[in-house]
């Protein structure tokens, strides 16, 4: 392990109201990957602004190379060869690749910008790289994946000695991943520091030669990745322990009606002739890949998207679903992975919200009946536990997980026996995912049926009572609880890649 | 500590802080002015007068507040106003069609355009701003066509056809107040306590969130544009009723007017925050701005230049305090 | 491959609008005999100089993602001033187009502080500065309408670099030179330069790109400031084409720069956009205006012509996007 | 929320200074213009001013005047008869008008507003004449004598308009006709039904009923001209013309077409796209602009096209309306033959003379103007030249 190159010293950070960082210490060594673990609002965020000048610092000290330094902004720490890859994918879509490489830093022959350099240079930097992309190519024709690899690349291109990966796997599939850590592996070599944030416990295992830990905007302490267990890891990002039993039986009797039943459902690349049925009560989870279309399954059943062809039953009936409205209709409800996009209207109120997919139960002739929608919104808010000071607060004042439940309200006031959860904690602090997973047994104990879309594999195990896995937009199983193991799934959901 | 705060001023946040202002400002512009005119600002007549001419404008500013909260604009809404009165006024004077039936006209060409600027936005997905350009220069060839390039007359208070013109006042007494206080707070009404205001408002606060609700979207957003359209048909009606004649070719003029009028009162352009009660208001000051510069004695372009100013400062200040608040 | 695609497309929107372009000039010559003449010709030329200047600079803005509404009461504000110059205090003619220009610069600086710096609406600010520029001209000028020199008198001959007209009368329309060499040189400033990389980065994803180090504010400005360097140009364009400046005309200029702008590929949500795109663009609005006339249509179909060609326009691309 | 309040009472300063220091800046540009021509409209003035008021003297009257807008020189030709005779009366009158001779809005609540003041008459100039009499009307209420000059409104309640101070304009726009005629008489009669002549008017958007009328005065006269010369006639173009005009034949077996055309705004871009329609056809001997935009629109359209000519045998005979230097400039070097010219110098001034009669208590009565033709050699002539403003 190579020598000190970056230190922070008793970081100290206020917002208005929230002591963000509290005497924060980090040190990162050349030629290391450390991780920088914690739950969300822990800080780790603010700390890495802080360090690239985006936040100024209300005290502490950044030791650089030797030396004393305070970046003013993003760019002063760049050229320092600090460089951030930034969890939301910082591209602009109608550039190409090499444009966007060297945004802001453009070779020139006098006044021209010298497009031919900039693509010879990407090229290089590609090949050094091992990564295979055409520079030429518009920055939007790229899957994610590969826009990521760009976004790497970038940091590289600065010369950079310690590259900060934010939450860099999120939208990567597994091979992307896989790709990655090659490079990242590769710039080790190179004596080049990271630092690495991420949820991911096994990514965190397989990748960082440290850990260190936050907690409430303090630094709690850092470990040997090869020495501790993740037990260790949870627990001092959590100071409390988790349980994370999976299932081990269904608890669905095996006669319960089908309520729900899809048959060759074929939407695009990523939706290809897929077919299930779902339980009364029953959880199903639909586990897979980044990009295996379970997602987009969800969205044409819904009606979100168009699809070419398949057929629905509802209880045993056949039904039409072009849009949304007709499978709310058939008392489907959908919670989205971007609760933000699709979900929730941050602008409006909880009870707004509560109450937008059932307004015609709220009307009293042509006017709203404002009393009963704030009945029932309190309703809900009571059942769910949903932390607000009251209905008529703003949902963007809500934490993530609370905006989940005005979601999860307003399913419920529409009635809806079916509900789709995709990714329904993602985003969410650990104490609060435990009481999402809690509501959704209580759902299914009342008579719902829940499909569950999950990328994290203890979810799929600790919640689903059958499992569906996907891969590459098709179907590749169907496992009962009984006999699913995270390997059968891995298996299922990675077969046809070699 | 911030709930006990907002508790104390019950009131304040009944009413709202912007309005307060905005009325702040509206007594404060009346004051200046009447004491820079030497007092002949504040007669009952010079305000009835001032209204008279206005009721037209203050419909055409609640119509785009619908189409604003939706998150669109609609920049045709002067010259579809001049296309619905030349359009019925010429079938009124030339073809002899009676009057009541001319207003009904009015107003349904008034539905006819929005309904088409809704259909382009909300069914075939074309931007706001496109659809509104077109479709202004389609109203004003559609009514220069229909009526050769002739301005139309319609007709005085004295003859038999002229009772229309009662809308704005009758004897004295300002019917049109009424109206216009009538369809604002029926305006109000439709924003905030119907099935239809909600929908338009949280659609352009977060349209794919209320799509995925469930809620026909398109069918929503469509009909924020229609109610704008039969407000501009409405609007139409006043216009001529103050007026009497109306030209083919012109009408952009009022769309500023209009817009800032509401943008004054507090509805965002980014759409999902509009107040009725605000664009009333701020129709007011507008127009009071306007008549105001005038009573002082400048010319048409210091109004110009001066509502600019102003709307760009109303603006500003409401960027930065939400900026603040994020 | 996949870039020769990506490039396929952009040429494809470019000679789409050509082929329009060429179709009408078609269309209207069958129609009418007295359209396919040389003076024709010049006449839809003469009235192209102040849209396509305008046009050319609206797009940088529009590539933002924003619009300048600001335009077309400002072209004729601006000529209203220099002429009152060159007219009423005797300033030399040279000065009087320079004021023109830098006047339109100063406006375009005022727009860019207000939706760069201040962060305000593009929309709603240009349509302010649309009232004031409105306003500004007539007030500065005492609300006089201005005649430019004639071509005839001595400090007419400004007008020439628009339109030459020879000893024995033939005209040569070498505007459109100057024009063709606008288009170049913006069409370079565009694609090869930092600032156009800029205003397209601002345009495709305006966060990133302050992330990115540049100094979006200063380019996010400097897009309405051209806006504004070529509505004070297209305000001399304008001065040497009519005969006289008019206060309180110019509302709804802007539109068939827009207008132009869009038909030519320019994304109305910004990030995409030529300038070749416009500047054809630009003639599908132009050849609208004199054409139509000359099919023996009355004056008035030319804008509901207009209306439907914008929406056609959109809709080829919402079409496109939708495949 | 402080910034806000802040914010609003800023920009309430800002009108208030700025309405300061503009209102200063634009009283003294209009004063500017005011006595240069001090000299210029005398002669008139004792024909109707009587003896008593030769002294001058300080009156002490304020009106109200309110044109139909600045946009043209015409209005500031008017507006300089006015100061002049204020400053011969020692009367005060206070000028406004709309933006846009469109803007009928913007002009009723000019109106309103001086009606407002109180002052002791107002002189309009009508944008349009049906909107205004709701406003006449409340002039009449409230004691306020009205003098109408430019725009005649005929429809004015009884009593409001005390006199009025006018062009007759169909008058006026015959007089372009007859002047047009003979320069043109030969190729008329030369023509037949296969081998027709054209004969060009445009119009301004036929809105303002001054414009209307003087293009139907062109139009009939021109009819009566050609039809007293043995030859059918066809009007084409614009709708409303065609149909306003009696006595015409369809345009195949006509032997001379008046075609019209009006541009669909008031824009010299537009109005020079009309005449360069009618001008790009080989049959077409003359046209007539008949306002200062659309005869400048007309020679716009020549720059390209070349046309124009003094001879009928070499091009287009041109004939425009009102003045503005570049008209001026067309009539000297041959392209318009000439031009009929109102008098707004005089019609301003005879509004200010008007109105003191008024308030002095005298009767006063109508008062007709009259178009004048003139051409290259009449230009410098003494009852002409005032009436050319540049």
């Amino acid at each position: 392990m190579g020598d000190i190159i970056l230190t922070m010293k008793g970081i100290d950070k206020s917002f208005p109201g929230v002591h963000a960082l509290d005497h924060v210490d980090l040190e990162v060594r050349k030629g290391e990957v450390l991780a920088l673990m914690g739950e969300n609002g822990a800080g780790k965020s603010t700390l890495m602004k802080v360090l690239t000048g985006i936040y100024k610092k209300d005290s502490g000290t950044i030791t650089y190379e030797g030396k004393e330094v305070e970046f003013k902004n993003t760019r002063e720490a760049q050229d320092a060869g600090i460089v951030i890859v930034h969890q939301e994918l910082n591209m602009l879509g109608h550039l190409t690749v090499a444009q966007n490489l060297f945004i802001g830093r453009e070779f020139k022959k006098g006044i021209r910008i010298d497009d031919r350099k900039m693509n010879e240079e990407a090229q290089k930097l590609f090949e050094r790289l091992n990564v295979n992309i055409d520079p030429r190519e518009t920055m939007s024709n790229l899957t994610v994946g590969k826009q990521q690899m760009c976004e790497i690349a970038k940091a590289v291109s600065f010369d950079a000695k310690v590259i900060i990966f934010d939450e860099p796997s999120a939208a990567l599939t597994e091979s992307e991943i896989e790709e990655m850590f090659k490079i990242i592996r590769d710039l080790k070599k190179k004596d080049i520091a990271m630092v690495y944030i991420s949820h991911r416990m096994d990514e965190i295992k397989v990748i960082t030669d440290r850990v260190t830990v936050m907690r409430d905007g303090t630094y709690v302490g850092t470990l040997i990745t090869e020495k501790c267990t993740k037990e260790d890891i949870i627990n001092m990002m959590v100071g409390r322990v988790i349980y994370e039993d999976p299932k081990t039986e269904s608890a669905v009797p095996k006669d319960a009606p089908v309520v729900l039943k899809v048959e060759h459902l074929n939407a695009g690349r990523m939706v290809q002739d897929v077919s299930f049925e779902l339980h009364k009560g029953e959880i199903l989870g639909f586990s897979g890949l980044m990009g295996a279309g379970r997602t987009e399954t969800a969205r044409a059943l819904f009606g979100a998207d168009p699809k070419e062809s398949g057929d629905i039953y509802i209880n045993g009936n056949k039904v039409t679903i072009n849009n949304p409205q007709d499978a709310v209709n058939c008392g489907i409800g959908y919670l989205s992975e971007d609760r933000k996009r699709y979900g929730i209207v941050v602008q409006k109120t909880v009870a707004e919200n509560t109450t937008m997919a059932s307004m015609n139960d709220f009307m009293n002739g042509i006017f709203i009946n404002k009393n009963k929608e704030k009945e029932v919104a309190d309703k809900y808010v009571e059942a769910l536990a949903t932390k607000t000071p009251d209905v008529d607060q703003l949902v963007v004042n809500l934490s993530g997980g609370n905006q989940q439940k005005v979601v999860i309200a307003k399913w419920l006031t529409r009635n809806s026996d079916i509900l789709i959860f995709d990714e329904p904690t993602r985003g969410i602090d650990v104490g609060a995912k435990n009481e999402i997973y809690k509501l959704m047994n209580r759902l299914v104990a009342e008579g719902k049926s829940i499909i569950m879309i999950s990328s994290e594999m203890t979810e799929i195990l600790r919640m689903s009572d059958r499992i569906v896995v996907m891969c590459e937009g098709k179907k590749t199983g169907e496992l009962d609880i009984s006999e699913a193991k995270q390997e059968t799934i891995m298996n299922l959901a990675t077969r046809e890649i070699e | 500590m911030k709930v006990e705060k907002i508790k104390q001023n019950a009131f304040v946040k009944k009413v709202g802080f912007n309005r307060i202002v905005l009325i702040f400002v509206l007594l404060l512009m009346y004051l200046a002015f009447g004491v820079l005119t030497g007092g002949s600002f504040f007669g009952f007549s010079r305000i009835s007068n001032t209204l008279n001419y206005v009721y037209f404008l203050g419909f055409l500013s609640l119509g785009v507040t619908f189409v604003i909260a939706t998150g669109g604009i609609d920049f045709s809404i002067g010259p579809v106003m001049f296309c619905c009165s030349l359009v019925s006024g010429y079938c009124l004077t030339t073809y002899g069609v009676p009057m009541a039936i001319s207003l009904v006209m009015s107003i349904l060409i008034g539905v006819l355009f929005g309904f088409f600027n809704g259909y382009l936005v909300a069914y075939w997905k074309v931007p706001p701003f496109i659809v509104s350009m077109a479709s202004m220069n389609i109203a004003k060839g559609i009514a220069a066509v229909f009526t050769k390039t002739q301005s139309v007359s319609w007709p005085q208070s004295t003859t038999a056809d002229g009772w229309y013109r009662n809308f704005v006042s009758m004897n004295g007494i300002p019917i049109g107040l009424f109206i216009f206080l009538a369809v604002s707070v029926v305006c109000a009404v439709v924003l905030n306590k119907t099935k239809w205001g909600r929908y338009i408002l949280c659609l352009g606060s977060n349209e794919e969130a209320v799509r995925l609700s469930g809620v026909n979207v398109k069918r929503w957003k469509m009909l924020a544009y229609i109610i704008c359209g039969t407000l501009v048909g409405i609007a139409s009606i006043f216009f001529v009723a103050a007026y009497t004649t109306v030209q083919p070719g012109y009408g952009d003029q009022y769309n500023n007017e209009a817009i800032a009028g509401c943008v004054m009162g507090g509805t965002s352009m980014a759409g999902g925050l509009a107040s009725i009660s605000g664009t009333v208001i701020g129709v007011i000051i507008i127009s009071l701005l306007q008549q105001g510069i005038l009573a002082l004695g400048f010319t048409k372009e210091y109004q110009y230049i001066i509502t600019g100013l102003i709307v760009i400062a109303a603006v500003y200040s409401d960027v930065s305090a939400r900026r603040r608040k994020n | 491959m996949a870039n020769k695609k990506a490039f396929g497309k952009l040429k494809g929107r470019e000679a789409m609008v050509l082929g329009i372009v060429i179709a009408m000039v078609v269309l209207f010559s069958i129609l009418s005999p007295t359209f396919r003449s040389y003076p024709t010709f010049v006449s839809v030329l003469d009235n192209s100089y102040y849209i396509t200047l305008m046009a050319l600079g609206v797009t940088f803005p529009l590539i933002t993602g924003g619009v300048d509404l600001s335009i077309g009461t400002g072209l004729v504000s601006y000529a209203l001033i220099g002429g009152y110059l060159v007219v009423h205090k005797g300033v030399p003619i040279g000065v009087g187009i320079l004021v023109c220009i830098l006047v339109g610069l100063l406006i375009g600086v005022f727009n860019g502080v207000l939706v760069a710096v201040m962060d305000l609406p593009p929309f709603l600010a240009t349509l302010c500065t649309c009232m004031i520029t409105r306003g500004l001209g007539p007030a500065l000028c005492s609300s006089m309408g201005v005649s430019w020199p004639s071509a005839l008198s001595e400090q007419g001959a400004f007008r020439k670099i628009f339109k030459f007209t020879s000893a024995s009368g033939t005209v040569i329309p070498i505007g459109i030179v100057f024009m063709i060499v606008l288009v170049v040189i913006m069409s370079f400033v565009l694609d090869h330069t930092r600032v156009g990389r800029y205003i397209l980065a601002i345009g495709s994803n305006k966060e990133a790109t302050r992330l990115a180090g540049v100094n979006v504010k200063f380019y996010h400005m400097m897009a309405y400031m051209i806006s504004g360097l070529f509505a004070g140009m297209a305000g001399v364009a304008y001065a040497a084409t009519y005969a006289t400046i008019y206060p309180g005309s110019g509302a709804g200029f802007e539109l068939d720069a827009i207008g132009g702008a869009i038909v030519g590929g320019v994304s109305a949500s910004g990030g995409v956009g030529t300038i070749l795109g416009t500047f054809l663009g630009v003639f599908v609005i132009c050849l609208m205006k004199v054409g139509l006339p000359f099919i023996g249509l009355q004056a008035n179909w030319q804008q509901i012509f207009t209306g439907i060609v914008l929406i056609a326009a959109v809709l080829v691309d919402v079409v496109k996007k939708k495949k | 929320m402080k910034k806000k309040v802040l914010a609003v009472l800023l920009s309430a300063a800002m009108v208030m200074s700025l309405a300061a220091c503009g209102g200063g800046g634009g009283g003294d540009a209009k004063t500017d213009d005011g006595g240069s021509a001090a000299d210029s409209g005398t002669t008139a003035a004792d024909d109707n001013a009587g003896s008593d008021d030769s002294a001058g003297g300080d009156k002490g009257y304020s009106f109200e005047i309110i044109v139909k807008s600045f946009q043209s020189t015409y209005w500031q030709a008017a507006v300089q008869g006015i100061e002049q005779a204020c400053g011969e009366l020692g009367v005060k009158a206070n000028s406004n008008g709309p933006a846009n001779e469109s803007d009928i809005a913007d002009q009723i609540t000019m109106i309103n507003d001086a009606i407002e003041k109180k002052p002791d008459g107002i002189g309009l100039a009508a944008c349009d004449t049906k909107s205004v009499v709701d406003s006449l009307q409340k002039a009449l209420e409230a004691g306020i004598p009205v003098v109408c000059f430019d725009t005649g409104v005929d429809e004015a309640p009884e009593g409001s308009v005390y006199a009025t101070v006018a062009t007759d304009n169909e008058a006026a726009g015959a007089v372009a006709a007859e002047n047009m005629f003979p320069v043109i008489e030969e190729k008329i009669k030369a023509a037949t039904t296969d081998k027709k002549v054209r004969i060009g008017e445009v119009n301004q958007d036929a809105t303002a009923l001054n414009i209307q009328q003087r293009g139907k005065g062109f139009i009939n006269k021109m009819l009566e001209l050609c039809t007293d010369a043995g030859k059918k006639v066809a009007v084409v173009g614009n709708e409303y013309y065609v149909n306003a005009t009696e006595g015409t034949v369809a345009e195949g077996e006509a032997e001379v077409i008046i075609e019209v055309g009006v541009p669909a705004q008031t824009t010299v871009d537009l109005a020079s796209t009309e005449a360069q329609k009618i001008m790009s056809k080989d049959d077409t001997i003359a046209i007539f602009g008949s306002n200062q935009t659309t005869a400048e629109g007309v020679i716009t359209a020549n720059q390209t096209l070349n046309k124009l000519a003094a001879d009928p045998a070499e091009g287009i005979i041109g004939v425009g309306f009102d003045a503005g230097t570049p008209q001026k400039e067309a009539i000297t070097n041959g392209q318009f033959i000439g031009s009929v010219t109102q008098s707004p110098l005089m019609m301003g001034y005879e509004c200010i003379y008007t109105l003191t009669d008024i308030a002095d208590g005298k009767d006063v009565s109508d008062l007709p103007m009259d178009g004048y033709w003139y051409n290259k050699d009449n230009m410098e002539a003494e009852d002409i030249a005032p009436n050319l403003y540049d």
